[in-house]
């Protein structure tokens, strides 16, 4: 019971450290101090972290443009994340790849990826390889619903059932693809059913009821590590900010977003169920945001310290000598 | 008709919408194109103009491009945006071994009236995945034209001519050019494919670019000119088919030539024109021809690192200084 | 009742035409005639034959590697069919495309394509361009059981369904793709399944049952032609020869080849109706089958006649001059 | 230990089961591989000898390729077999916004241990979409690194450095030079990337080439031999990275060059080498570097019609001449 509280409280903790990551991404990218341009996840902090609760370090996740929330999820180094961003030595990537191509390939994060789908043939070659080498691994790949209409998904997700590779394919449907919603691009109303042509079980789930969404992942990983093959989950949940920072969002009414705001935002949602199982209490609330605050103050500083790549770093690490 | 100081955006739109009054089997498929005018903004006046006919699409890139050959096979004539132009990795199938060959193959049946949109090029921070510069494919690929104009007045003449050419054209346009200012005509006027322009006479060294490079040379022929170097500027504009006779005759004049691109340098477009121009114009030149490019790396994000890989002005000058050195 | 007699027959005829002509390509590969690689369809005559018969002359087809079939279907001049497989200047393709690149663009194909799954965005393109010129022409695209897995597919069939767009999608499901058989390479036994995953209907038809493609097909075109969008027919059956002439087929037995011959022959199998019909007797088939051969004789005839392209012809139909 | 003489495919595959048998994480994926020992039969004895690591996929080369990156990305080391060198076309946005930039993109945190194997080249009447070589697209591409063998004992000592090599590499090996036979060391020998070979000395002219190239090269010295012109020929092998220490040696000895590659002229690796040596080695040119390559078309089917589109021996001396008339 005490465990479970933990496991709870962590949960949302996780939920919060992504809210609060997003939302200081969106104010330093206003302010100048992200170049480039950033995608956030707010609103749907219930899928990455859900998921990946389920996950061992030694799992491997890819994500998409829109991929902070899952590298947190995963455990990275919020500093190194910030400084990433930043464009910084330390960062991640050592400021080579921003924001769309964040990855910590120590904690098996192999990749977050500014092609639309591109990670899926990735996940399928991290699933095979995972057969091969015979571990109990699982490989997860998030993606957009946007994505589900690109040729590579379907390949993928053919490839991964033909050869029962132990892979998760999570749609995180927000039902925006950039400009163009899902009804419009997508010829069928709920993705999951796209899972029975390729003979995968496909399940939709709530995206906002994290308790939902790591229910439908346990199962997943579950299946994956006992060798019987992938799964498709689809986490419906909502874009709450725009495509990318900046977007003038004329394709989308504000009324729209407020419906998925307050009562549907993941973060009150799953509050409120820990309020009335007395997990929760509004101090503790204070506490978790407050720390929250604190770590991303950190590395905040972290990021603001570190210096500047400098321009000829930019020709390394492009070959590995061998 | 009077010139009007407008953007490179503006002119293509201004041409997109005459030739689609003009001509009703053209339209505009592409990723997010209606809400916004595209994803810079590009069409804009478009969308309402011609209901229909800008279309929106899911994101699927290979069969966008086959759509265009399908279209144009069957008496359309598409133009299909690329979103960006690093994406025509996910639609090479379609525009190298299908747009390119169908009429070939076919033995010369059919014609294929289809252009391929790609906004390219770096400097906006986007990253490897986002910023490429990737007409020198495609100049390697016998059955498709390459179009890469630089000012609005080019953007204008060019698309115009590519739209009505019955054969598949790669037109490529940079990025950072969109909002980029410069006098354009109100009339109808078109620039044939194939024909370079000297934008800047000048009689001690050519400079040969296209796209944002000529806007590098530019800066670079006023420095030089600071040091009584004379900088001929010959935008090329067109790829493939290549004005060679305008290339062979500036160069007959200035002996020295030093070719400007934002693709990365080896293997890039200034490969094909220094190896023809030193076949070709072996005996004229008093100095190797000079290549600027980017630096052979993917583009990376922090500022400081691609301004660093990208060529500049500079980097022009000291070329010119290499050759003329001589 | 003398039209559908007549109709029956002109089915029967048009399915000999293309056995005889398979089997006539396959002796003068044999004997050095024509160069390069062919791709015989012996045993899948009903689905061509079928499908084709119920087409316009306006209406599009875009076939695969394996086209001779569709060609003739469609209504192709065999001399001109010869004269391309060997290399001739009087070709459909003036010897520039051979067996693999075969296409009339006068009677609506639109292309045989040597990539496999390369057909399926070309005909969501001539699908859209019919809908946006208004007529009621229908675009057919023949590919096989393995051009299924590759992604081009799943993108054409998206968008055909989200644009209703006037499209056959018919699988020659022969149930290899070379030397991998369906059942290892794909996911699902029943490829009209996938057919779900995009709101298209989805049917599995006998493939060697001419009749039964005929009425899935009819069916199919009478929905595109009003407007209600694409379909999607498997038509199961059996490729009889190898995948390529000299494939040396060690990937299965001749005991499976035989059971899909003599009785399940689509040819035998209509002649049998046929017969119980007395829409034929053993007269009229002599008469046809010998007519084709005269008409093939004289196409082989055309062909060796006919010069093979100079040289530099290759310079030439590169680029049309606008 | 002594040489045998055996093909090119028998040397891929003694050199490709020597490593399998040292590294137990590679193997290789793609089309139709096991039944037939892969589509040429290249993999021969293979897949009795390494069950389950000669893996038959679906028709997915995206996947593939994208497959080839992941499995990389994680132990092990997979060698993806592109069917027809055609089908990279499939894969384009696999090999290059991903396998080519990956480790860059991420600060250098990974390798990316990858061989894509590519059996690509005309000459077998298959037409536009079967016959192609494209090997400067990727030379064009930072982050991979291109290899094209000639000979059965380069094919040997190069893929074993290719599968050595923590890299993603291209590997070409030309359709028809498969049968062909030569000396091969029965040694567990490399040839380390980025080395060029002197095949053979001589000091009129130098001839640069790499796969079918070379052997038009050794067709056209005989000849030319006879007429007193000593050419010689060198193998590039990999094109990137290259060996411009080898070439700049051989040209400062023979003042004059030739390229010679299959693949079509304008945009070919011959663009990028004939740029190089008249930038660096200008003054030891006495006369233009000329190229060979396929003419600018698509490989068209007839035989007579491919012939004549596809480099011979004779445009290699003729190419001689005009570089020895000087
Ligand atoms: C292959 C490709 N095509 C287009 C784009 C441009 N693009 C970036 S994100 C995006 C929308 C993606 O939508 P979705 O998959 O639903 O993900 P979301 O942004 O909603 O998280 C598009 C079109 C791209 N990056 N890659
Ligand atoms: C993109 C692509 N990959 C691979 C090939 C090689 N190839 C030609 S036909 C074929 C098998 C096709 O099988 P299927 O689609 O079932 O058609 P069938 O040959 O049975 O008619 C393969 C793998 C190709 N031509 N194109
Ligand atoms: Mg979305
Ligand atoms: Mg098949």
């Amino acid at each position: 019971m005490a465990e479970n509280r933990k496991k709870l409280l962590e949960l949302y903790r996780q939920m919060v450290t992504v809210r609060q990551f997003e939302t200081m991404a969106g104010e330093y990218f206003a302010a100048g101090k992200i170049p480039g341009f950033i995608h956030l996840s707010i609103g749907q902090e219930a899928s990455s972290v859900g998921v990946c609760s389920c996950l061992r370090p030694d799992d491997y996740v890819i994500t998409t443009h829109r991929g902070h929330g899952h590298m947190i999820a995963k455990g990275a180094d919020l500093k190194r994340m910030v400084a990433e961003l930043f464009g910084k030595k330390d960062g991640y990537c050592k400021g080579k790849g921003g924001s769309m191509h964040i990855a910590d390939y120590s904690i098996g994060i192999l990749g977050a990826n500014g092609v639309v789908a591109g990670g899926l043939p990735i996940i399928t070659g991290a699933g095979l390889s995972i057969k091969m080498r015979k571990t109990d691994q699982v490989a997860v790949c998030f993606f957009g619903d946007g994505a589900t209409n690109r040729g590579p998904v379907h390949e993928a997700m053919n490839m991964a059932s033909i050869w029962k590779l132990p892979i998760l394919f999570v749609v995180e449907n927000n039902q925006w693809a950039s400009t163009t919603p899902l009804e419009y691009a997508c010829s069928v109303e709920d993705l999951y059913v796209r899972a029975a042509g390729y003979n995968i079980p496909g399940e939709q789930v709530d995206g906002n009821d994290i308790l939902a969404v790591q229910k439908a992942a346990e199962k997943a990983v579950i299946r994956a590590r006992a060798g019987e093959g992938p799964t498709f989950i689809e986490n419906k949940t909502y874009r709450i900010k725009g495509h990318y920072e900046g977007d003038p969002q004329k394709y989308r009414t504000d009324s729209e977003i407020k419906k998925w705001q307050d009562k549907k935002d993941p973060i009150n949602r799953f509050s409120r169920v820990l309020f009335k199982k007395r997990v929760l209490s509004k101090k503790i609330v204070d506490q978790i945001w407050s720390e929250v605050q604190t770590a991303l103050n950190e590395a905040i500083t972290f990021a603001e310290n570190s210096p500047f790549p400098q321009p000829e770093d930019a020709m390394a690490d492009l070959y590995i000598n061998s | 008709m009077t010139d009007r100081i407008i953007s490179s955006s503006a002119a293509l739109a201004e041409a997109l919408h005459e030739e689609m009054q003009r001509d009703e089997t053209i339209f505009i498929m592409g990723e997010d194109l209606v809400s916004h005018a595209g994803v810079f903004g590009q069409f804009k006046g478009l969308p309402e103009h011609f209901p229909g006919r800008i279309i929106d699409t899911p994101i699927s890139e290979a069969c966008i491009a086959g759509c265009g050959v399908g279209a144009a096979l069957t008496g359309m004539r598409p133009i299909v945006d690329f979103h960006f132009s690093d994406f025509v990795t996910c639609g090479m199938d379609e525009l190298c071994n299908q747009a390119a060959k169908i009429r070939y193959m076919s033995g010369g049946q059919v014609k294929l009236p289809v252009v391929f949109w790609c906004p390219d090029g770096a400097g906006l921070r986007a990253a490897a995945q986002h910023s490429q510069s990737l007409e020198s494919w495609f100049v390697h690929m016998p059955g498709l034209k390459v179009v890469v104009p630089s000012e609005p007045s080019d953007v204008k003449g060019l698309i115009k001519s590519a739209v009505r050419d019955d054969n598949p054209v790669m037109f490529f346009q940079h990025k950072k050019l969109f909002a980029r200012e410069g006098p354009v005509s109100e009339d109808d006027y078109l620039i044939p494919l194939g024909r370079a322009a000297v934008k800047k006479e000048g009689k001690d060294v050519t400079l040969l670019c296209y796209g944002a490079g000529y806007y590098l040379c530019e800066e670079a022929a006023e420095k030089l000119a600071g040091e009584k170097i004379d900088a001929e500027i010959v935008d090329l504009r067109t790829l493939k088919p290549l004005d060679m006779e305008t290339i062979a005759a500036s160069i007959a004049k200035t002996h020295r030539a030093v070719i400007v691109h934002e693709a990365c340098l080896t293997g890039g477009f200034g490969a094909e024109l220094a190896a023809r121009i030193q076949d070709e114009l072996f005996d004229e030149l008093d100095a190797p021809v000079k290549r600027v490019g980017a630096r052979d790396v993917p583009i990376p994000f922090s500022p400081a690192m691609e301004d660093f890989v990208l060529p500049r002005a500079d980097d022009v000058a000291a070329a010119v200084h290499a050759v003329t050195y001589r």
